[in-house]
């Protein structure tokens, strides 16, 4: 029993921290520019298919995910310089709509080139079986996503609390007015915080690619999930997404994993296992729903 | 100052702090119905504080405020404002996008003592002319009559903080709170403005928050002086001229 | 934006209009087009979807993500009451409206705490707990949704008759619209017209702010509702997609395309879009694109919608 | 006055539609409605191009009249299937339908279909609903009832005397249908039935359950993509070493043994453990559809190949007078082909009785990986819902 709440506990930890790369970037994005950013997904999906494409032409699975951020942070910068930059000034409903029309666009030319089925992305042969840790088995492959996330969240960390950049960061999410008028080239800073969050995007794509599937889509169902992770966590911090991100993870998998067999005590077995997934999905949002309601700037709010 | 007059605010030992910042620090203040009383105090004193505590939009941490027989301790902004407790903002705050006649019937329909309430769907509301007469009426009290069809947003700044007051004088108060009505204002402007006011002192109690000590002194029945969070004076313009706390304090080192 | 008035230019339009779609079931039966009542049945459906979520966004200044749980309620209650016996439109259209009311009295009562983006985010993830909610639910369809193998009866009018029950509908739109620009001009109308334009003033005035917003936030859910009910009839299916977040998505696209805070905004959004959707998908399968682009140009050029565009939307000030 | 305008291009619009249609009769009008994007679309994909095969190699006619084929993918959505079919229907006039690979979306199509007396012939598709109580003449299924292969299984399954086995099958229709069909034939233990979401990709909560259960064999029905990926991570979370993996025909496919299959023969190798990846399937593949197309001669295109034939000879038969429908059913019953895959005929309720095969994914000749069949599992076999089906 012990193992299995262990193994969940693996389990959430990964799937927190995919979430946690996806949420890094969103956060920035809308802490700082105060810019609802739905479009963030979609780089997600460009990334994963970037990713699946290099690394079936060149063999190799490193290059793919090298490739893919470069090439997303690119895509990313340019996205800024040409449109979102127009929206900041925005309201939120013109800001939700404008990267709205960018999601069908995205999904539109990703079938154009790449077709309306999946894409297959296999994990490095190295990497496809199992692992023995402390007597039981865990796939090597989601060790390395686990690894991944928590490496990106060290590096994050010291970029955002050791460095100038992360200094004006910090600056811009808590004022940006009072960032601006300190002469710190907001624009520039705007520009590389989005490609940042663009190449972590990808990198969570092109990781998560032979996990799941790389298809049209992709994107969507797990970018409402990063935006109940940033405001959970308090918009703007990265120390928020960062928890928001494991606590989302862990309450996901371990209330799929445990929900059916507490349901079973009380209901039959068939509705039980049922409704116990089902029942895991919205306690998500339950969990976010509470917390605006108690804490209406999330757990860590970021502007004082 | 020779009728009678009963208390209409009393505001008692109220705190309130910001992270660890007093704002306010028992202030204490008795306001009498049909005087023009005056708030000074330097910059950051908790004058605008305290506007927002009496006016509901922050809760005080600790204290009491009575208003005519009531403890506003528990009610909602709206609640206090059909009381008759209305406010004015220090930044100009308008329907910016409506015209200047649409600003004021919205001020006006909100007096639900006269009109109930709003929740009324069907009725056209160009059938409710008492409204909208009321309204010319307050755009002609504050001389913004041939600019009722303009955007509230097209005004001068001068004739936005007029509308501002004909807006707090159409929800008909007993007391005013005048958060630096004269903000920004060019010296013609203010003329009209202390002019407007002294024509409506006639009719409501005023808190007139102010830094144009002129003004002030011109205008106010009685003053109160604010500095770190605690009211440390209160009396007559000429007590408060010659207060030697209040010199040291503050008019001393006026700016 | 000002406040919402109407010209009498527009209302001609609108009655010229209103004739014409009287003349479509006849139109197309002469052309041997039944399909094409159908099909305008179904943009009617959305026509008043999208318009009760103009009321909420347009009027009423609450960037709602949720709406799609309400539009989804309605047709949940039809299609779960035709399980359970109940076929009369006259009991089980209501019952939708009440229940979506419901919903939205609920959903709003805690949504409307928050502010800003935590509202948009906070009703986004309300409407999800309500889709994966339905989709546990094996008893009312799960995934598959849940079947209306009839349509509801409605006294003598045989509404199983697609010109009938397109009649149908074009007479609960056009009252809608009627109600709706009633509403707008009422004192009700107003209030919530000027909290979207300042609400911290709104409630400097007295005005129970709070209060306002919930019975706008509740109308709007109610109509989404009713809505949904006829939708389920159109199409004889309830399916969780209904409820989905990229559903409440659309509904946002039609009334920025046809005009955000306009009467008749979210028609002009759901015939435009749904007609594009019909035409150009034989063009082209990826004719998203390019409602993306027009989409992207309407947010960026035309804040107003196509209707604004050309001024049907709202009186010039 | 401009809504009015529009509305006059509307109508110029719809009267050059029309004239399109006005030879009736000259031509066999199919609509293809099937899955042809996300993570269900492999199935689809192969239906659709086994029926153009077929419409290809008899030079585009069926039953010698020119054949239209209108292909439209259903995203895997049954309302967006309900419109299609609606316009297939109302708009196209289509005189047969097929394609559907997914239950719930043939069961959200169904009754229109029917009501309006077009023939649907489904070349996936088979719940149970349409075997039994709700079968109806105007429906036809040349592949298998939902349950049969999930039946074949239990049947090898409790054979084998595997004693403790773990269902996992995603929660619609087509899922409920395969667990019900397994514990039909297969009496043992069940210690747990896990039903995922329809298009669910990431398994690791439901394979860590299935580590704590230990079961000896898990039973799998997870078509398309998600099958795919189940294999993958199965493997990858080293269950394979203990842990038998059943699945029904189609979740072996030759495009998931290009996906999965290297990792399988390796971990069936004689060092690691005992998994052998059994199948049951019907009949031999499909000959022919290499030289035509870059299908591969697996099986799911096959499906397709003998909806397009079944069309072919009923038309024929009925000499292209498609309006008399009773005339259609009988030639439609009566079954005027032989199908690539071994042959059926057609029971009382519409559903095939067939022979059912058993494969085993492994090594041939050339050292490629492949199924292999290994021998019959039921001969003439017919669902469990006949009885239930009272035939109008």
């Amino acid at each position: 029993m012990t193992q299995l709440i262990l193994e969940q506990a693996l389990n959430g930890l990964q799937f927190g921290l995919m979430l946690f790369l996806l949420a890094a970037g969103l956060t920035l994005v809308f802490g700082i520019m105060d810019m609802i950013n739905l479009a963030h997904g979609s780089l997600y999906m460009v990334g994963a298919y970037l990713a699946a494409a290099v690394t079936q032409a060149s063999g190799s699975f490193m290059v793919g995910i090298g490739t893919a951020m470069l090439a997303t942070a690119l895509l990313g910068a340019l996205l800024e310089v040409s449109l979102l930059r127009r929206l900041y000034a925005r309201d939120h409903l013109a800001q939700v709509l404008a990267t709205f029309a960018l999601i069908l666009i995205a999904n539109e030319v990703v079938r154009m080139i790449w077709g309306a089925q999946p894409m297959l992305l296999n994990a490095p042969d190295a990497l496809s079986g199992p692992v023995s840790i402390g007597g039981f088995f865990y796939p090597a492959y989601r060790l390395l996503l686990i690894g991944v996330g928590v490496l990106v969240a060290g590096l994050l960390y010291l970029l955002v609390s050791h460095t100038r950049l992360g200094m004006w960061v910090r600056a811009g999410a808590s004022n940006r007015e009072m960032t601006e008028a300190l002469g710190v080239n907001v624009r520039l800073l705007f520009t590389a915080v989005f490609a940042v969050g663009a190449a972590l995007c990808a990198l969570a794509g092109a990781m998560l690619g032979p996990l799941l599937a790389v298809q049209v889509g992709m994107g969507e169902s797990i970018l409402i999930l990063a935006f109940v992770v940033i405001v959970i966590g308090g918009i703007g911090s990265i120390r928020g997404a960062l928890v928001g991100s494991l606590l989302v993870g862990l309450v996901d998998t371990l209330g799929r994993a445990a929900l059916p067999s507490l349901l079973r005590e009380v209901l039959s077995p068939e509705v039980a296992s049922s409704l116990g997934p089902a029942l895991a999905s919205i306690l998500i949002y339950v969990l976010m729903a509470a917390i605006l309601f108690w804490r209406p700037e999330g757990l860590f709010p970021a502007r004082g | 100052m020779s009728e009678r007059r009963t208390t209409l605010l009393e505001v008692r030992d109220v705190s309130k702090h910001f992270g660890g910042i007093y704002a306010l620090n028992e202030a204490s203040l008795v306001l009498e119905s049909g005087e023009v009383h005056a708030l000074i105090g330097p910059n950051g004193a908790g004058k605008t504080t305290l506007i927002h505590v009496l006016s509901g939009a922050l809760p005080a941490d600790a204290g009491q405020v009575i208003f005519d027989g009531n403890d506003l301790a528990r009610r909602a902004m709206h609640e206090r404002v059909a009381l008759g407790l209305a406010r004015s903002y220090q930044i100009t705050n308008l329907f910016s996008r409506l015209k200047v006649l649409d600003n004021v019937t919205m001020a006006v329909q909100s007096r639900v003592r006269d009109w109930g309430s709003s929740f009324s769907f069907w009725k056209p509301f160009s059938l409710d002319s008492a409204i909208v007469d009321e309204a010319h009426d307050l755009l002609a009290q504050v001389s913004l009559t041939g600019l009722a069809g303009r955007r509230a947003s097209q005004l001068s700044h001068g004739e936005q903080r007029c509308l501002e007051v004909a807006l707090v004088l159409a929800t008909k108060p007993k007391l005013l709170l005048l958060d630096e009505p004269m903000a920004g204002m060019g010296p013609e402007e203010s003329v009209r403005m202390v002019e407007l006011i002294e024509h409506l002192a006639r009719r409501v109690t005023m808190l007139l928050v102010e830094h144009d000590m002129d003004a002030v002194f011109r205008l106010a029945d009685r003053i109160s002086v604010l500095v770190g969070g605690r009211v440390i004076a209160s009396g007559e313009p000429a007590v408060i001229r010659a207060d030697h706390e209040v010199r040291r304090a503050y008019l001393g080192d006026a700016e | 934006m000002g406040l919402y008035a109407s010209s009498p230019r527009r209302r001609v339009a609108a009655a010229i209009t209103l004739l014409a779609l009287l003349a479509l079931p006849w139109l197309m039966q002469t052309l041997d087009q039944g399909f094409y009542v159908s099909f305008a049945s179904r943009v009617l459906i959305f026509a008043l979807a999208a318009t009760s979520l103009n009321l909420v966004i347009g009027f009423g200044g609450m960037i709602s993500f949720g709406h799609a749980a309400f539009f989804g309620a309605g047709a949940y209650t039809v299609a779960i009451l035709a399980e359970g016996g109940v076929h009369s439109a006259a009991l089980a259209w209501p019952l939708a409206l009440a229940v979506a009311a419901l919903l939205a009295l609920l959903i709003g009562a805690i949504s409307l705490r928050t502010r800003g983006v935590y509202f948009i985010m906070i009703t986004l993830a309300f409407a999800q707990m309500v889709f994966y909610l339905i989709v546990s639910l094996k008893s009312w369809g799960g995934d598959d949704g849940l079947l209306l193998l009839r349509r509801s009866t409605f006294g003598s009018l045989d509404l199983k008759d697609d010109t009938t029950f397109y009649f149908v509908v074009l007479a609960t739109l056009a009252l809608v619209l009627l109600a709706l620009d009633r509403l707008a001009h009422s004192r009700f109308g107003r209030v919530i017209q000027s909290i979207r334009e300042n609400e911290t003033r709104m409630e400097a005035l007295g005005y129970p702010v709070f209060s306002y917003k919930l019975v706008c936030f509740v109308i709007g859910g109610a109509l989404a509702g009713l809505a949904g009910a006829l939708l389920v009839n159109q199409s004889g299916l309830a399916s969780p997609n209904l409820l989905h977040w990229m559903q409440s998505g659309t509904l946002m696209v039609m009334i920025v395309i046809g005009g955000v805070g306009s009467v008749f905004g979210g028609v002009v959004g759901a015939v435009l879009l749904l007609l594009c959707e019909e035409f150009f998908v034989e063009i082209s399968p990826h004719w998203q694109i390019g409602l993306g682009l027009v989409l992207l140009a309407v947010v960026l050029w035309a804040p107003l919608g196509i209707a604004g565009l050309f001024g049907w939307g709202r009186s010039r000030e | 006055m401009r809504p009015t305008k529009c509305l006059f291009a509307l109508a110029t619009l719809l009267l050059l539609g029309t004239s399109v249609h006005a030879a009736e009769a000259t031509s066999v009008k199919v609509g293809f409605l099937s899955t042809l994007s996300g993570p269900g679309a492999g199935l689809g994909i192969d239906i659709r191009d086994g029926f153009n095969l077929a419409v290809k190699q008899l030079n585009g006619k069926l039953g010698g009249l020119p054949a239209e084929v209108i292909v439209v993918d259903d995203q895997q959505k049954p309302e967006v299937a309900q419109q299609i079919a609606e316009k297939f229907l109302k708009k196209d006039k289509v005189d047969f339908m097929t394609g559907i690979v997914f239950s719930n979306i043939m069961l959200a199509v169904g009754q229109p279909v029917f009501d309006n007396k077009t023939f649907y012939i489904s070349a996936n598709a088979g719940p149970s609903q349409y075997a039994g109580e709700q079968c109806n003449p105007y429906f036809f299924n040349v592949a298998w009832q939902n349950d049969n292969l999930h039946e074949a299984v239990g049947k090898y399954v409790m054979d084998k005397g595997f004693k403790n086995v773990v269902l996992v099958a995603p929660n619609y229709p087509g899922g409920k249908d395969a667990m019900v069909g397994f514990k039909r034939f297969y009496k043992g233990k069940v210690s747990e039935e896990i039903y995922t979401k329809l298009g669910q990709l990431d398994y690791a909560a439901e394979l860590a359950q299935i580590r704590s259960l230990k079961p000896d064999a898990v039973f799998f029905f997870l078509p398309g993509g998600m099958g795919i990926n189940f294999v993958k991570q199965f493997v990858a979370a080293g269950l394979s070493s203990d842990t038998q993996l059943f699945a029904p025909g189609f979740s072996a496919d030759e495009d998931v043994i290009k996906a999965v299959g290297r990792r399988c023969s390796a971990c069936s190798t004689p060092r690691t453990g005992r998994t052998t990846w059994r199948t049951p399937r019907t009949g031999a593949s499909l000959p022919t559809s290499r030289r035509n197309t870059d299908v591969c001669p697996h099986f799911t295109p096959s499906q397709g190949f003998d909806a397009a034939l079944l069309i072919d000879g009923a038309v024929r038969d009925v000499k292209g007078r498609l309006d008399d429908k009773e005339a259609l059913r009988k030639a439609l019953e009566a079954k005027h082909f032989k199908s690539v895959r071994g042959d059926f005929k057609f029971n009382s309720n519409h559903y095939p009785v067939q022979n059912y095969y058993l494969r085993v994914i492994g090594r041939d000749a050339q050292g490629r990986v492949t199924n292999k069949t290994m021998g019959t599992v039921f001969t003439n076999h017919a669902d469990a819902y006949v009885a239930q089906c009272k035939m109008k």
